[in-house]
């Protein structure tokens, strides 16, 4: 006994998202800003694997690379992957918690203490290996 | 004089006009008033043809969601004042599709929840008359916060993914899905692996992190979503490097 | 389920609340086989009972009895609850309220794990069940949630009732608009449930949700059922002004305080006991919330409430608590007052009013929920089996809906098991209905003019003055004189929007339509109970009068404007009406 | 109709390890030779020295690891920026080749000079 009489079937409206999308709101400008970090991580990545090979070569190439790193091109380059990749330290820190429920007998400990937990051991770490390097 | 405050609110009347457009009111700007008084007022005082759905009015329903400014909110529990002086914004949730004016669809999100299997699953069942199951406070603390969502889908609107991958399974379904798993009552986390450790699920989640940001329940399930990435790793390496081990 | 074909079930269920969807699952349990429809003008998980707040009574703890659990509720009702009815009730509650355990409800727990109960307004002992302070909205949600893992279960969500089909003398259906599409099509079934909730929205001042307009009291009126005790009318006596929104009873059994402009703790003064330190169970703060309410209402008489932009008001102080409790047993009392008021209760008095909140009246059912109209069942808030009596004990509700949802549940599906066809008319009546909306609604010829926005406030002002906390012969007749001149120019209505698409226009003129027939009734009802009892306080008739009012009021909707009045005695087993007393 | 498990949690472990390394150790390591050595701010060590530093297994673990997770990191990362920020989506598989292969890629390069040097 179905009577379904349809006087007028709406269609509901779809906004189109546009590509720009995270232009549009600063949360999400960052979230982007965030995630194109990952960019300078890899360069920095191949960096390191440029330097390697130029240490294995010997210390001619070694020597030479060393020059050309030390213009004012590269440093210009070498200042702006360290922005980047500091926003991406800080940003990674800032959310360990979210993923993370750490608890000490029964108490949850707050997302504040983890944040500067990790932001200790980065220090530490960070010294560590200028301690190294300046030995 | 009364001051007032302008509100440009979107209509969309599909008999009317295939497209969606803005629609200025100026109503009296009063310090108890949330947005939704303001709603109301225009549509007992100025204008009966505007739609909405509101409830509760005390931020509990989960109905009365809008984007206001661009930000998705309670539109019963934000005050007028706090947009001084205006002009204040006002549109359906983001990425649901515009039934009429304010009103947006619901299926989809609804057919999500329903897709996390949000019950208590177990393997036997105790009779009513055998008690109640044991809880202590501390196991009840660790499904709490994700047992408070009020289903309002501020979160969904926040999250461009959603926009981007309408399959995406969404941020309150997946809370929902940990609300039970971390319940000790349940025993349903496999069969909700099934469903959120797939294309679909949880790692279609970028960590933008607005969902917890635009809740206003505390939900976080931004951590919901999260913490579940961690469980969903942790299960897939048992299951490489114990391949035997899984039942 | 495509048994039957769209839109033909065993069972309909109106109402996606509490009531509604504790009905579903005891079909659904009772019969695997039968096809049940849920249909509900808003997301069943938006329904009202979704703000609740304090927590639902049922004995569990050793030291309580259900004898107890009886007694209190029969005398806070003021001897006008069915005593079979509130002795079913005692009984089936505990094992009701754990059923909702096992499906999750996140009840508050004792360090061991089990049950914590906490104490409200009335009781003897410690018996009400509760999950903070949000009790209302993890039993909707845990309900919500257990019903989508049964298939037999559809729902019908954002369909808005706006008839019964009774044909051949059963009610085997309801007529139903499709608010997204604007469809308006008939939805058989061979019993329907009615749990649409209660009706606080005839008054302008309510804890209530805007969608809590008495649709399922009218629809049965309208069918020829009666409405019963719809003079009973409870104001909570902790609303916050302005909003109306509540402020749950938990913060007085937690130990808030009720103080007057000079900080004084006047329930003292009314018959309620001695102000204690602690609070102290059935005294002061604790008492029974007519009582409550009425007193409020005396200090006001004596000036000496605060004032405030939006009328008198006293202060509830919860200070002495401090945070911690606070936070753990009552946080959304921070969070509202927060929110809403700008103040933080651990530092500030909050400012506090009574407030409409509960009708004890209804659907007259019986103890299984069936009404005198064979197929039609009611069950909720906006049913009266008549476990409330003259005034509901606190948390009583919530449990109602579960216990009596159940028994509903399974005697509508006992009934849709025992029919076998459909009435003939059913498509017939259907297309009667939508011409009648139609030529009320959408017609747009002749001088319309006038606007539901203004008929709603002019009905709110009538029942508020003439049918408020305290009631006299002259006010109650003055209120039903405007309420008939109100649906005159109801007929008249005119409405600007014409869409089909979710208006929202045409619903709210619907719904004004159903308030006016219920506080049609109320009013009726109480101008013709000469007595004063429970939430029913008549200034010409101050005492209760069991001599001749010992008795349910029945209203029937007749041809002309002026509901009929019956009575009906009210069962007593073992408890014979006696004094309500408090405070000691 | 179930649907297939994703092998993203494998990605994503490598994305989430190569994201701690990265953000504990690139930014002090960028600092050092990429801005401080290179403008005088300290002195370069010679090249003996590093290469001994370089051959030194634990340095070796730590190189390859540095690099190739940080590979990784990117890689997962920029997949779903290609997908979300600029709504690639449909380009999935390319995507998808061209960030874990160069990620692979890189690894093995890594790898081998890490073994020979
Ligand atoms: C603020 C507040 C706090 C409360 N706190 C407590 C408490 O602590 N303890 C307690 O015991 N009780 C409490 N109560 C009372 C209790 O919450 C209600 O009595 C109870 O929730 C009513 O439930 P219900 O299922 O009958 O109706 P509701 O939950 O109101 O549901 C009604 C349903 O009917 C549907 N409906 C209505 N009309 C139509 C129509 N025309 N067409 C289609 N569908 C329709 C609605 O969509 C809705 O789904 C409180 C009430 C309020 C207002
Ligand atoms: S998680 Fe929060 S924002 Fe999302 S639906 Fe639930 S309550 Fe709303
Ligand atoms: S905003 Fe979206 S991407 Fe994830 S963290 Fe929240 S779901
Ligand atoms: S109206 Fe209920 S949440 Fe706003």
């Amino acid at each position: 006994m179905s009577t379904r009489y349809e006087r007028y079937r709406p269609t509901s409206y779809h906004h189109k998202m546009s590509i720009f999308w995270w232009v549009k709101r600063k949360p999400y400008m960052l979230f982007i800003i965030r995630e194109l970090t990952s960019i300078f991580v890899a360069a920095y990545a191949i960096i390191l694997i440029v330097k390697l090979n130029a240490l294995k070569q010997g210390a001619e190439v070694w020597e030479a690379l060393l020059v050309s790193l030390s213009g004012p091109f590269s440093v210009t380059v070498h200042i702006v992957v360290f922005i980047f990749v500091l926003f991406h330290s800080i940003t990674w820190f800032k959310l360990a918690p979210t993923a993370m429920v750490v608890k000490i007998g029964k108490k949850k400990i707050p997302g504040s203490i983890i944040i500067a937990v990790n932001f200790m051991m980065w220090i530490l770490l960070s010294g560590g290996i200028v301690w190294i390097l300046l030995q | 004089m009364e001051t007032t405050i302008n509100l440009q609110v979107l209509r969309y009347i599909p008999e009317k006009d295939p497209d969606p457009f803005y629609q200025e009111y100026e109503v009296p700007l009063r310090e108890e008033w949330v947005i939704l008084d303001a709603l109301n007022y225009i549509k007992d005082q100025i204008d009966g043809t505007l739609s909405y759905r509101w409830s509760c009015r005390m931020g509990v329903c989960g109905s009365c969601g809008m984007m206001v400014n661009e930000k998705p909110i309670l539109t019963c529990e934000t005050f007028l004042e706090k947009y001084m002086p205006g002009p204040i914004r006002i549109a359906p949730l983001n990425y649901f599709g515009v039934i009429r004016d304010l009103v947006v669809e619901t299926d989809g999100f609804m057919e999500k929840v329903k897709r996390v299997k949000p019950w208590i699953i177990r393997d036997k069942e105790k009779a009513p008359l055998e008690g109640e199951y044991l809880q202590t406070p501390e196991e009840l603390s660790e499904y709490k916060q994700y047992s408070m969502c009020i289903n309002c889908m501020l979160c969904y609107s926040a999250c461009p993914v959603v926009g981007l991958e309408p399959q995406f399974i969404g941020p309150a379904a997946i809370a929902l899905a940990q609300r039970y798993n971390y319940d000790n009552r349940d025993e349903g986390q496999n069969q909700r692996n099934d469903v959120l450790l797939t294309d679909d699920g949880i790692f279609e989640c970028t960590l933008v992190g607005e969902c917890s940001e635009v809740c206003p329940k505390k939900v976080d399930p931004a951590g919901a979503i999260q913490r579940y990435k961690v469980q969903g790793a942790t299960e897939w390496w048992t299951s490489v490097l114990l391949p035997f081990g899984k039942k | 389920m495509a048994r039957y074909g769209p839109n033909v079930h065993d069972v309909l269920i109106v109402g996606g609340g509490g009531a509604g969807l504790r009905a579903a699952i005891a079909v659904a349990e009772t019969n695997p086989n039968l096809s049940i429809a849920v249909i509900s003008k808003v997301y069943p998980m938006r329904s009202h009972t979704v703000s609740a707040e304090g927590g639902a009574a049922a004995v569990i703890k050793p030291d309580d009895s259900l004898d107890d659990h009886a007694y209190d509720t029969i005398s806070g009702g003021d001897w006008l609850c069915d005593q079979d009815a509130v002795e079913a009730f005692v009984k089936e509650a505990p094992e009701a309220m754990i059923r909702l355990e096992h499906w999750g409800c996140p009840w508050s727990r004792e360090e061991n794990g089990s049950i914590a109960v906490r104490p409200f307004g009335g009781m003897k002992n410690k018996r009400t069940w509760f999950a903070a302070d949000k009790t209302g909205f993890h039993m909707l949600h845990s309900m919500f949630q257990t019903t989508l893992k049964y298939d037999p279960i559809l729902r019908y969500d954002e369909y808005f009732v706006t008839s019964l089909l009774v044909d051949e003398g059963r009610c085997q259906g309801v007529v139903a608009l499709e608010l997204a599409t604007g469809k308006i099509e008939p939805i058989a079934a061979k019993s329907v449930i009615l749990c649409t909730g209660g009706c606080g929205k005839v008054f302008p001042f309510t804890t209530n949700a805007n969608i809590k307009t008495g649709d399922g009291m009218a629809l049965a009126y309208r069918a020829g059922v009666p409405l019963k005790d719809m003079e009973f009318v409870q104001y909570h006596p902790t609303g916050l002004p302005f909003t109306g929104i509540l402020i749950t009873e938990a913060a007085r059994a937690e130990g808030g305080r009720l103080l007057n402009k000079d900080g004084y703790r006047y329930l003292q003064d009314y018959d309620l006991g001695i102000p204690e330190d602690k609070p102290v169970l059935r005294s002061m703060e604790l008492g029974p919330r007519d009582r409550l309410s009425q007193a409020f209402e005396n200090e006001k008489e004596k000036g000496r409430t605060l004032d405030g932009p939006y009328g008198a008001y006293v202060h509830l102080d919860i200070r002495h608590l401090g945070q911690e409790v606070i936070d753990e047993k009552i946080p959304f009392v921070r969070e509202l007052c927060r929110k809403y008021e700008n103040i933080d209760p651990v530092h500030e008095m909050i400012p506090v009013r009574p407030v409409v909140h509960y009708i004890m009246g209804g659907i007259h059912t019986d103890i299984n929920g069936a009404t005198s109209l064979d197929g039609l069942f009611a069950a909720g808030e906006t049913a009266c089996v008549s476990i409330n009596g003259a005034n509901r004990l606190g948390s009583n509700s919530l449990t109602e809906l579960l216990v009596f949802g159940a028994r509903a549940g399974s005697a509508a599906a006992e009934y849709a098991s025992s029919q076998s066809s459909f009435g003939t008319r059913l498509d017939a009546l259907a297309t009667d209905e939508k011409k009648r909306i139609e030529k009320t609604f959408f017609n747009s010829n002749g001088n319309r003019s006038e606007r539901v926005a203004d008929l709603r406030k002019k009905m709110h002002n009538a029942m508020e003055q003439g049918a408020g906390i305290y009631r006299t012969e002259a006010s109650l007749k003055t209120s039903g004189e405007t309420l008939s001149v109100l649906r005159e120019r109801f007929k008249k209505i005119s409405l600007e929007d014409k869409s089909y698409t979710f208006n929202t226009e045409f619903v709210s003129a619907m719904e004004l339509s159903y308030m006016f027939d219920v506080a049609e009734a109320i009013i009726e009802s109480a101008l013709k109970r000469t007595e004063s009892r429970g939430s029913h306080q008549r200034m010409d008739f101050p005492e209760r009068d069991d001599q001749n009012f010992l008795t349910h009021s029945l209203a029937y909707k007749t041809g002309q404007e002026i509901a009929r009045i019956e009575y009906l005695p009210v069962t007593i087993t073992r408890w014979p009406p006696g004094e309500r007393k408090y405070g000691q | 109709m179930q649907k297939k498990r994703s092998n993203d949690p494998f990605w994503w472990t490598l994305f989430g390890a190569g994201g701690t390394i990265s953000a504990f150790f690139i930014p002090v390591h960028v600092l050092l030779f990429g801005i401080a050595m290179p403008l005088g701010w300290i002195s370069v060590p010679d090249y003996e020295t590093l290469l001994q530093l370089a051959q030194h297994p634990v340095t070796r673990l730590y190189i390859f690891a540095l690099v190739s997770l940080s590979l990784f990191h990117w890689a997962h990362r920029f997949r779903y920026t290609l997908y979300d920020g600029l709504m690639l989506k449909h380009l999935e598989h390319y995507i998808f080749i061209f960030c874990y292969g160069s990620a692979l890629a890189g690894t093995v390069i890594t790898g081998v000079l890490i073994w020979t040097i």
